[in-house]
């Protein structure tokens, strides 16, 4: 190849295919990636040194904004942390309950990425539709927990907000909506030519490479490995509920697209079954404001993938260190070998292939600035100022 | 070809979006919305200080005298306060279009006598 | 339980005096203390032979006048073993594993990035998440920087205040 | 006889400014640009509006009756946006593409039928004329993606040639087939042809499928949107452009979706006819609005391809496809 023609072609930080900041800088030969250079930290806001400096109690909310998408993800395994350390059990109603809420969440995350890939490939029609459809979730969402996005369901030693009898027959009726929709969906990406053209045998990883480079979730089944965190290491009522592992042995963006869509009609079933067999009674117990010495490893299927929390306590109302590693994270050493070899023009639909969450992925340090022209108010400033007024 | 279909079937029924300004969607019960303090009954026992993750509470003075600012720009509407308060003196209200240009909006002043 | 005991009974035999301390707080949970040294030919040998072949993540803990590194290692996505050494700060040096594990190349750097630990022989150890402008030496996840001080010094980097 | 000269220049001169005024009257206003800019608002509004209810939402809603008025809206708040001229871009070529790339499909657009059967510049071979007109926009589009110096702009541009290669010839081979049939390279004589006989959609189905995926993919809609596929090469070949230049270029777009659909109206639809009461220009604005909300339609339904599947797909199907269609008028199947 000769070297004369290599253009380094970055992406992003600010770029239509990315919905949050992350560059990649692309080695390209005419339209083929030769290099993929990783450079992440955008949307680093220092989450675990923020850790540090509050109690638990406020820690449930700072773990929520992990990320936007996926926040039940981050509170479950934060709360199933700490209750490791203070060794309290939630009440088995609580433990139904968050299988329900992780489980609508799946199914409005994925239902989220299949939109924003139906974009990446220019089928913007598609993208409007399942979005349309996904706001059956979200109001679902609002019902129970009152908001959309940020549940706050989760609290340390239970659930803040009960699942009444009344809302199950409306929970039903959106689930049985959502379910022809989705099979509609499914068809559709199987025999639409043009998408077809656009993610058969794009960004191909193979088995070998998934596990070497350690990918996780949707990613890693789609290459034909069966992992998944709520089968082989159950949390909350996982281990009280059918569940099949969805793999295809595509091993291409098409396949992820295939589990995404067979794991939402996979979690309208669990939700059916947990709402039928939620036992009664209490849904949280008190817990002290104190948490012992001790340290713990927390692990949750999130929808991009397993999520990793370890807490370590020193007997105080603060943790004294508290690490979070999102499913991301371990997605992109996979993400650059998927790129290699490809067209430029699959960049956007292999980088979404992975569903990447940079919100979640960036934990640490400031905002900081790449121009440095700009100057810039720190928060408290922007507070004194104007709020005194 | 089957989207073809879909596509057309679309034309008939109505748009899913909402003339916003115009039309607006009705919440549902405990939506938490904005926390409003309820001063006959709070005894100024600061727990909601405390708790808040976000320090979008601010107490002037201890005890019975205390008074509240809210500022609703910091708030992130957890309903932690709410849930700990032993009074029940905060509800979380129905209201969430909050936005504003002048930022001294932000701030809801709970006086004791008022 | 068995199949965590017979993963520490050969732990235990292969290391032999490397190997600290065990314990396993619950059900596919295990925490093993190894010596510095011993780092590549454990991991060797719990990927190769004991097949965890999955690395979670590398967790690195400030202990005051010592770094914790923690490798969280999984055995087909179930039983959890965290493999964790200490290091002192003064010279911070670990052999890489990304001969042994290609999947922990992001995690080491951003060990590095946050709390200073070397990796040797690590491909590349350029920055991952701090910007450029980061000053050198200064690690923020270190005990030693209070959230407060390390913003005042990173803003005079970011040149004329309002 | 000695004619008074001074009278008969009077004559001349009195009679020449009657017609100019006329002839200026309708190049610039009424079938000419200036109505045609008011089409082209609509056709913008028509346009956005049906692709919005095909995807279950309203469309522009607020600014006029149904929000017909967005598009002057944009097209002036663009004005009055700030115009960067990019300091290490072709200052000339700059300037001058996005002035090109609108005046190439008005001046395309006097060629065809508006008003009557005949347009303002009716001559044999204007059908010649308006397919090098394409080829010239699409020249335009390169040299104004090249000459904004930018990485992504520069394989826009590039991307937006090769797409031309791939389906100039199958729609050369489509505009020929109507002018084959009627006997005449002139767009007028082919309208009146199909105001006696059937339209010629009906007799070259084939070409018109061939003629409506060709232009698709010269007004760059979705199936063939490379050129400034938004989400990889952020907006392609318009990327370094803004203000008012951003706006010539809309406007442009605008106007190339008039010409695309007045084409399909007169060489296929039989453009202007007069139904017994009703004249002809009503019947020629229904046809086209029928074309844009087709184009619309399509637009809608497709995922974008890539660029080499873009290129093996026109050379590997069109192509024949187009030549089948000549073969058939010659068997005397095409009318």
């Amino acid at each position: 190849m000769s070297h004369g023609s290599i253009i380094k072609v970055p992406f992003g930080p600010q770029h239509p295919a990315l919905k949050e900041p992350e560059n990649f800088l692309f080695e390209v030969d005419g339209e083929i990636v030769v290099d993929v250079k990783p450079r992440l930290g955008y949307n680093h806001r220092g989450i675990e040194k923020a850790f540090e400096l509050r109690t638990y109690i406020q820690n449930i909310y700072l773990a929520e904004r992990i990320c936007g998408i996926c926040s039940d993800a981050h509170t479950t395994c934060y709360t199933q942390a700490i209750e490791e350390l203070l060794n309290v059990e939630p009440p088995p109603r609580a433990r139904y309950i968050r299988v329900i809420i992780a489980e609508l969440e799946r199914i409005h995350s994925h239902a989220l990425w299949v939109g924003i890939a139906a974009h990446e490939i220019g089928f913007d029609t598609l993208f409007m539709y399942v979005w349309r459809d996904r706001e059956t979730v979200l109001d679902l969402f609002e019902m129970i927990s009152g908001n959309r996005i940020h549940y706050a369901m989760n609290t340390i030693g239970g659930v803040r907000r009960d699942i009444h009898a009344a809302m199950v027959p409306k929970i039903k009726k959106g689930l049985d909506f959502l379910e022809d929709r989705l099979e509609y969906y499914l068809n559709v990406v199987q025999t639409e030519q043009t998408i077809l053209k656009r993610t058969a045998g794009v960004g191909v990883l193979k088995p070998k490479d998934a596990v070497n480079l350690c990918a996780v979730g949707p990613t890693l089944r789609a290459s034909g490995i069966k992992n998944d965190v709520r089968e082989d290491d159950p949390y909350a009522a996982y281990d009280e509920v059918p569940l099949n592992v969805i793999t295809h042995e595509g091993c291409d963006v098409l396949s992820r697209i295939l589990v995404r869509c067979e794991e939402m009609l996979e979690s309208i079933k669990i939700i059916r079954y947990a709402l039928d067999g939620m036992p009664e009674g209490i849904i949280r117990v008190r817990v002290p404001m104190k948490v012992p010495e001790g340290e713990v490893v927390s692990r949750v299927e999130a929808p991009r993938g397993e999520l990793i929390h370890y807490a370590k306590s020193n007997g105080t109302t603060k943790p004294e260190r508290y690490k979070v590693r999102s499913p991301t994270l371990g997605n992109i050493p996979a993400l650059c070998k998927m790129l290699l070899g490809g067209y430029v023009a699959d960049i956007p639909i292999v980088l979404a292939g992975i569903d990447p969450c940079f919100a979640c992925m960036d934990r640490m340090a400031f905002v900081d600035i790449k121009k440095n022209k700009e100057w810039i108010w720190t928060m408290q400033q922007l507070r004194r100022k104007y709020a005194k007024k | 070809m089957a989207f073809l279909k879909e596509a057309l079937k679309q034309l008939l029924r109505r748009p899913a979006t909402l003339k916003y300004p115009y039309e607006k969607l009705t919440v549902p019960k405990d939506f938490r919305g904005r926390p409003i303090w309820d001063m006959k009954k709070c005894i100024g026992c600061a727990l909601c200080f405390n708790v808040c993750p976000s320090g979008a509470i601010e107490m002037i003075g201890k005890g019975l005298e205390a008074e509240i600012n809210h500022y609703v720009d910091r708030c992130m509407f957890c309903g932690q306060c709410a849930e700990i308060c032993p009074e029940n003196a905060i509800r979380m209200s129905e209201e969430y279009e909050l936005a504003d240009f002048d930022r001294s909006k932000m701030l809801h002043e709970y006086k004791k006598h008022s | 339980m068995e199949k965590e005991n017979e993963i520490v009974e050969k732990l235990k035999d292969f290391l032999k005096e490397n190997l600290v301390n065990v314990t396993i707080p619950k059900k596919r949970r295990i925490f093993v203390y190894i010596k510095k040294d011993a780092l590549e030919e454990a991991m060797e040998y719990l990927v190769k032979d004991l097949k965890f072949k999955h690395l979670s993540t590398i967790t690195g803990v400030d202990l005051g006048k010592e770094i914790e590194v923690i490798y969280h290692l999984s055995y087909k996505g179930s039983i959890m073993l965290s493999a964790r050494l200490a290091v002192s700060k003064k010279n911070p040096n670990i052999p890489t594993i990304t001969y042994i594990i290609p999947g922990a190349i992001l995690y080491e750097r951003e060990v590095h990035d946050l709390l200073g630990v070397k990796f040797e022989g690590h491909p590349d150890l350029s920055p991952l998440i701090l910007p450029e402008k980061w000053p050198k030496g200064v690690y923020p996840l270190r005990k030693e920087h209070q959230l407060k001080h390390l913003k005042e010094m990173t803003s005079e980097k970011r040149g004329e205040r309002n | 006889m000695d004619l008074d000269h001074a009278a008969v220049k009077e004559e001349v001169r009195k009679k020449m400014t009657g017609e100019t005024i006329v002839s200026m009257i309708r190049i610039l206003v009424f079938p000419g640009a200036l109505f045609l800019f008011v089409l082209a608002f609509f056709y913008e509004w028509v346009d956005r509006k049906f692709f919005a209810r095909l995807q279950n939402r309203y469309g522009p809603l607020h600014t006029g009756p149904h929000g017909i008025l967005q598009p002057i809206a944009d097209f002036f708040k663009l004005l009055s946006k700030e115009d960067i001229t990019p300091h290490a871009s072709d200052k000339l070529m700059f300037i001058l593409t996005p002035i090109f790339y609108f005046a190439l499909p008005l001046t395309t657009l006097f060629v065809i039928p508006i008003l009557s059967q005949t347009s303002l510049v009716a001559f044999e071979g204007d059908l010649i004329f308006v397919i090098f007109a394409f080829t010239l926009i699409i020249i335009t589009v390169f040299l104004a993606g090249w000459s904004s110096i930018n990485r992504f702009s520069t394989i826009g541009s590039i991307r937006a040639m090769l797409q031309m290669l791939s389906y100039e010839i199958p729609m050369g081979l489509a505009t020929v087939g109507p002018a084959i049939v009627t006997g005449s390279l002139s767009i007028s004589s082919i309208v009146k042809w199909q105001s006696h006989n059937f339209w010629l959609i009906l007799l070259q189905p084939l070409g018109f499928a061939v003629f409506t995926i060709c232009l698709l993919a010269e007004l760059q809609f979705v199936p063939f949107d490379i050129p400034e596929a938004e989400t990889e090469i952020v907006a392609g070949w318009r990327t370094e452009f803004s203000g008012r230049k951003l706006a010539l270029l809309r406007l442009g777009k605008d106007l190339e979706l008039v010409l695309a659909s007045a084409l399909i109206t007169s060489l296929y639809l039989g453009g202007p006819q007069q139904f017994w009461l009703i004249p002809p220009i009503v019947a020629f604005l229904v046809k086209t609005t029928f074309a844009v909300m087709l184009l619309s339609l399509l637009r809608a339904v497709f995922a974008r391809f890539r660029i080499d599947q873009m290129l093996s797909g026109m050379w590997k199907y069109l192509l024949p496809l187009a030549t089948l269609q000549i073969i058939l008028i010659q068997a005397g199947l095409g009318g």
